[in-house]
């Protein structure tokens, strides 16, 4: 039953691999890479259930927790070009 | 990140529990993976994430650097002083089991718990200067490389 | 046998990654992919039951090294230039060092053979002992802290001395011209 | 009682496998940036809660449970709250649906102030 | 070459061949973060094979398990991979996350100094500053290295 | 020292606990600075560690300058198990080198330090200093392969760091730093390759056990290729000569007295680190049948000592000339250990030391000229010499010893490796020696002439650079005659752990028999 289940994440993953590396806008990219991350969430638990040593699942918690970061750095680099306090700088430009 | 409402909302709930995941990483090492370094990774990206949303000032006012700068030192110091610890008492640097010589395991278990302390400690200034460092530096970007 | 179709399967997928990363010239592209890349390690090397590994590695390449990669690229640049040198010189260093590998591996044990000599030398007296002298039922965390807890002393020098090499480097600008001030005066 | 939670899971870890198929396969095919939007959520959240469900029938009550439903609450909030912030930034970026019923014509180009750098490639 | 030796050894070989791609980064491109992401991937590839020395057949995470008050539960039964490679590798990527973050420290100050974090502009500006140098000083030898 | 079984019973006392203290001073002065945050405690804490370390480092030598050795069981965990420090003769001359250095250095630093970095990077720059100092002492004192690498990173890290602080005055130290960077990574990942390919075949990390079970190894071919792997990868940390490309723009364009620093010991602890690895590690037997050492090393050593001296002397800038010739100087200390013979490894060990001091008298002239002349061209220092007495004689007798004039401790060095060609009847190897020695008189020459006798560029400050400079590099400059006069310590103290590395590896002896007995009862 789980290894259904890892299959289908595993040809999920591929076919969302082929939409990161394919762009073709940088958004697209982003989806992919939190879905890529979602996935592996989920494959880590499946995981865990299939080698019968399901108390990892600390790695699939801390996996959710990075995803969601990195996204919200990434978007807060598209929307102000920095990750700091800045902006006023997008501003400045024209 | 002014008008990221739901963000700002979801952001205030998320660093509360992420701090705490952080610690049980910390003290549930022993059991299961994890320990210092990991948690004190998690716990600086807990105040990452809070400045990436609510702005480096308003995380540098909650962690101040100057803050930060010793609690760099202060872990390393923790780590190194259970070594020198354990020689006062006659033994090994590191050797743990001096902390309780009767029972060797006990005082294992102390001195790693102190010591992951330590780790937890650095990697936490260290992460979270890192990140004041590079965000605290305003770009200096050209219009032709956007 | 499940587990070694996984190991290829994700080798497949982190070999693409990287000729991904070869060939792209923007640089976001490039982080997206290498937190892609970071993730499929880890799955790695959960199969390969390093889970602490794993989680660090998680920790690591999926959160701080992208934060502070996009960081860089927000103060730098975005794109890269097509190299201009010839790829020669570089691809036969790379094959070279690639055959020295190749050749080392001709003599080493099977992969997960429980004869070699890593797993019955120093790993049984972790995995047997560690219970009465440490007693902790995570082995990775009593060699990390206690038999070899000075090389985690190590590790956390490293990581102070990263930590204040990036002050040195980065200090300044934000506060460059009352400082200079003061250096004058 | 095994039986009947046997026939649950395996139905919530095939419908949760279907789903998260089915969105790959969505993100893949879609044909602009807002299609794949809707076919990611349905990853993100009809597919994970499914397995997760799943996963967690199988476990029975124990810490293993305590945990997946940790993860699950996790995803189902950050999941929707990534896809928001994604659709947010490629909107103030100035990106716009390229095709859809009741569209005009000039909705369907890019607005004209749109950061023309988004564009990746 | 036998089968069993094939499938004993073709895991190393993906390891090279990913651990190679990384080096090819590092020295045929020209881009400063390039360089460091393809040092990231040399260096994780090396983690990997370190993993793969501690991995046993049919073991399992070293990780005894433990009964509710958390005494450890002796099973002979349970084989466990070798946890010292593990162990070595926590230490590796603590160094390599370090090395990551003071080069791209010093990436950011390059781009300060020269506006560029391109090799080959820089080459170009030292050559440049070189020059000035050999007229003002008379002409040395050896040029940047 | 105690073997495992006693340690619980018997408390340990101070001398017991040198082999650690050694590093742990400096080691914990670093964090100690960077807590208290204040300017002007840093380089007081900074000179006291150095000079406790050097106390310690002095201590250890003469207790192993019998042939014996001092292991240190870190945590109580005897090794195999646990890290082992181990102190013989080799490693206490390498450590007694580095921290004598740092000694002399420190002083030194104090006004040059405040001449070329800003004063707001002060007390951070110190911390990393001692950081480097803890790296090196670490590389050279423990008994642990991977220990090695951690600490190589600690010393690595901090080296780059420090060269960028360079850019203060100069922003090439920047991309200087960054190239270090790429570099001194791939070679540590190429050394932690060898490390995993040994881990591979013997399944410990203590170098003892590991040479004791690496023979009869010689035909394993991970062997060779983790022998390979080491010796490049530390190759490019020692800049050996076809991987010395970082070098010259690190050491040029770093601050002064890091360049001391580095030149006196970075280089030295690596050199250090392959032959023991070649000598203890992989045993002599399987180096020699490898023929990598007389086919590969010797070629690549002699043409270093020839091509980078032609470089050096058609320099402009005294720091770099410098930079070019410690290359060359490197190439004699290959050319000892490519002799494989005992007076060869005696040579090594004594060059190693030798060159240290020489090039701390070099390089602490070159700060105290920049301090006063702003650049060191050689059209800029013209006449420096004049206005500068005690600053030039000590950089005139620190030329004389890099061309080798009897009297100075340059001297000594090439005779012991002359000697050895002729023991083994390489009288052809003796001349290529004081044929690229004659190169050095002309490199040397240039730098005597511009100070001596050209007139004084107008721009220089026409004064003595202040004492805190001149005293240690006067100290320095003493030794370096002091070792070319009376060469019983030196030649001994060299000798030994020469002998002692010829041997091959002390083994586990009594401690890896306990260990597999514990291990079986499982």
């Amino acid at each position: 039953m789980f290894l259904v289940a890892a299959i289908a994440l595993f040809v999920s993953m591929i076919l969302v691999l082929v939409r990161l590396y394919a762009g073709p806008i940088v958004y697209d990219r982003v989806l992919a890479a939190n879905i890529f991350g979602t996935f592996t969430v989920l494959f880590i638990a499946v995981l865990g259930f299939l080698t019968g040593r399901p108390d990892f699942l600390d790695i699939a918690l801390l996996y959710a927790l990075i995803n969601f970061v990195g996204t919200i750095a990434v978007l807060k680099f598209f929307r102000y070009r920095a990750l700091g306090d800045v902006p006023q700088i997008e501003r400045v430009k024209k | 990140m002014q008008h990221h409402l739901i963000l700002r909302v979801i952001t205030k709930l998320l660093v509360g529990m992420i701090i705490l995941f952080a610690f049980y990483v910390q003290f549930h090492g022993d059991f299961s993976p994890g320990g210092g370094f990991q948690a004190g990774v998690i716990m600086a990206v807990a105040f990452i994430l809070y400045g990436l949303v609510f702005g480096l000032e308003k995380v540098q006012g909650v962690f101040p650097p100057w803050i930060v700068h010793k609690l760099v030192a202060l872990g390393v110091l923790l780590y190194a002083g259970v070594g020198v610890l354990n020689m006062l008492l006659g033994y090994e640097f590191l050797h743990y089991g001096s902390l309780d010589p009767h029972h060797m395991s006990h005082g294992q278990h102390t001195g790693i718990i102190w010591i992951e302390a330590g780790v937890g400690i650095t990697v936490t200034g260290v992460m979270i200067a890192i990140y004041y460092a590079f965000a605290g530096r305003p770009p200096r970007l050209g219009d032709d490389d956007w | 046998m499940i587990e070694t179709i996984i190991n290829v399967i994700l080798f497949a997928m982190l070999v693409t990654t990287a000729f991904a990363i070869v060939r792209t010239t923007r640089l976001f592209a490039v982080v997206m992919l290498s937190g892609v890349f970071s993730l499929l390690t880890a799955m790695l090397f959960v199969t390969l039951d390093a889970v602490d590994v794993a989680f660090t590695e998680a920790a690591v390449g999926a959160g701080i090294s992208t934060v502070l990669m996009l960081g860089t690229i927000a103060l730098t640049t975005r794109s890269t230039k097509a190299p201009t040198r010839s790829s020669t010189m570089p691809l036969v260093l790379v094959v070279l060092t690639g055959a020295v590998l190749f050749y080392g591996t001709l003599d080493m044990p099977n992969f997960g053979d429980p004869n070699a000599p890593a797993q019955v030398h120093l790993a049984p007296h972790y995995l047997t002992d560690s219970i009465e002298e440490i007693d902790v039922p995570n082995v990775v965390t009593s060699i990390l802290a206690s038999y070899r807890g000075f090389d985690t002393l190590g590790e956390v020098a490293v990581v102070f001395t990263a930590g204040i090499g990036v002050l040195l480097i980065l200090s300044g600008l934000r506060r460059r011209r009352e400082e200079e001030e003061e250096d004058e005066a | 009682m095994t039986l009947l939670i046997e026939i649950l899971s395996w139905a919530c870890i095939l419908g949760g496998s279907f789903f998260t198929v089915v969105s790959a396969v969505g993100i893949l095919r879609f044909p602009d940036f807002w299609a794949r939007l809707h076919a990611a959520s349905v990853g993100d959240s009809g597919g994970m809660i499914l397995l997760i469900a799943g996963m967690c029938l199988q476990s029975g009550l124990t810490l293993i449970t305590v945990k997946l439903i940790a993860i699950g609450i996790f995803l189902f909030i950050t999941g929707p709250t990534a896809t928001h912030a994604v659709a947010n930034a490629a909107l103030v970026t100035g990106w716009r649906p390229t095709s859809g019923e009741g569209l005009e014509p000039e909705e369907n180009a890019p607005y004209a102030d749109a950061d023309p750098s988004v564009h990746d490639e | 070459m036998t089968l069993e030796f094939f499938l004993g050894h073709v895991n190393y070989w993906l390891f090279i061949i990913l651990m190679m791609t990384g080096f090819y980064i590092v020295v045929s491109r020209g881009n400063y973060v390039k360089k460091i992401v393809g040092l990231n991937i040399f260096q994780v590839a090396v983690f990997m094979l370190y993993i793969s020395i501690g991995k046993v057949t049919g073991g399992t995470a070293p990780i005894f398990p433990t009964d509710s008050q958390g005494k450890i539960k002796v099973d002979p039964d349970i084989v466990y991979s070798n946890p010292l490679p593990h162990v070595l590798i926590l230490t590796a990527i603590v160094v390599g996350i370090a090395t990551t973050s003071l080069g791209l420290a010093l990436i950011v100050r390059i781009r300060e100094e020269y506006n560029s974090i391109e090799e080959d502009d820089i080459l170009e500006i030292e050559a440049a500053m070189a020059h000035a140098e050999n007229e003002e000083h008379g002409s040395a030898m050896g040029g940047r290295a | 020292m105690a073997t495992a079984t006693e340690v619980h019973h018997t408390a340990l006392t101070l001398t017991d606990h040198l082999p650690i203290l050694q590093i742990l001073i400096p080691f914990c002065t670093a964090p100690l600075i960077v807590f208290f945050g204040s300017r002007s405690l840093a380089w007081p804490m900074a000179f006291i560690s150095s000079l406790l370390s050097l106390i310690i480092a002095t201590t250890l030598l003469v207790s192993v300058s019998d042939g014996s050795y001092i292991s240190y069981h870190l945590g109580g965990w005897a090794p195999p198990v646990g890290i082992e420090y181990r102190v013989d003769a080799a490693n206490a001359f390498v450590l007694f080198l580095i921290a004598a250095t740092a000694t002399v250095v420190m002083p030194f630093a104090l006004k040059s330090v405040a001449h070329e970095i800003p004063k707001r990077n002060h007390t951070l720059f110190y911390a990393c200093f001692m950081l480097c100092i803890t790296g090196l002492m670490g590389v050279v004192i423990t008994g642990d392969a991977f220990n090695v690498f951690v600490f190589l990173e600690i010393s690595s890290l901090s080296t780059y760091v420090l060269v960028s602080q360079g850019s203060h005055r100069d922003k090439r130290a920047l991309t200087a730093a960054y190239d270090y960077l790429i570099m001194g990574t791939i070679g540590a990942t190429f050394f932690v390759i060898g490390i995993g390919f040994l881990y591979m075949t013997t399944g410990t990390l203590n170098m003892a056990d590991m040479a004791d079970r690496l023979q009869g190894q010689g035909d394993n071919r991970t062997v060779q290729a983790a022998f390979a792997f080491i010796v490049v990868g530390m190759g490019l940390k020692v800049a050996m000569y076809p991987l010395h490309l970082w070098l010259p723009a690190a050491y040029n364009y770093a601050p002064s007295a890091v360049t001391t620093f580095l030149a006196a010991t970075a280089t030295k602890a690596a050199i250090y680190v392959i032959i023991r690895f070649m000598f203890t590690v992989f045993q002599p037997d399987f180096v020699f049948d490898t023929h990598i050492l007389i086919w590969i090393i010797g070629p690549l050593a002699l043409l270093a000592m020839f091509a980078a001296s032609l470089i050096a002397i058609f320099q402009t800038n005294f720091k770099r000339m410098l930079a070019y010739s410690s290359i060359a100087q490197i190439g004699y200390m290959m050319l000892g250990v490519a002799m494989f013979s005992t007076t060869g490894l005696t040579a090594t060990m004594v060059h190693l030391f030798n060159h240290g001091i020489t090039k701390a008298v070099l390089f602490m002239g070159v700060g105290a000229l920049m301090l006063r002349a702003g650049t060191t061209f050689y059209d800029r220092i013209a006449g420096m010499g004049r206005v500068m007495p005690l600053t030039g004689a000590a950089i005139v007798i620190g030329g004389l010893s890099l061309i080798g004039v009897p009297g100075t401790a340059g001297f000594i060095s090439k005779w012991v490796l002359v000697q050895a060609a002729f023991e083994q009847d390489l009288w052809w190897l003796a001349l290529i020696i004081v044929a690229s020695s004659l190169l050095a008189v002309i490199y040397v020459w240039r730098v005597v002439e511009a100070l001596y006798l050209q007139e004084p560029h107008p721009d220089a400050i026409h004064k003595e650079a202040p004492m805190l400079m001149v005293a240690p590099m006067w100290v320095a400059a003493i030794a370096c005659l002091y070792f070319g006069l009376d060469t019983r310590f030196i030649l001994d103290a060299a000798a030994t752990a020469a002998e002692g590395l010829m041997a091959g590896s002390a083994g586990m002896a009594e401690i890896s028999t306990a260990a597999a007995a514990a291990a079986t009862d499982h």
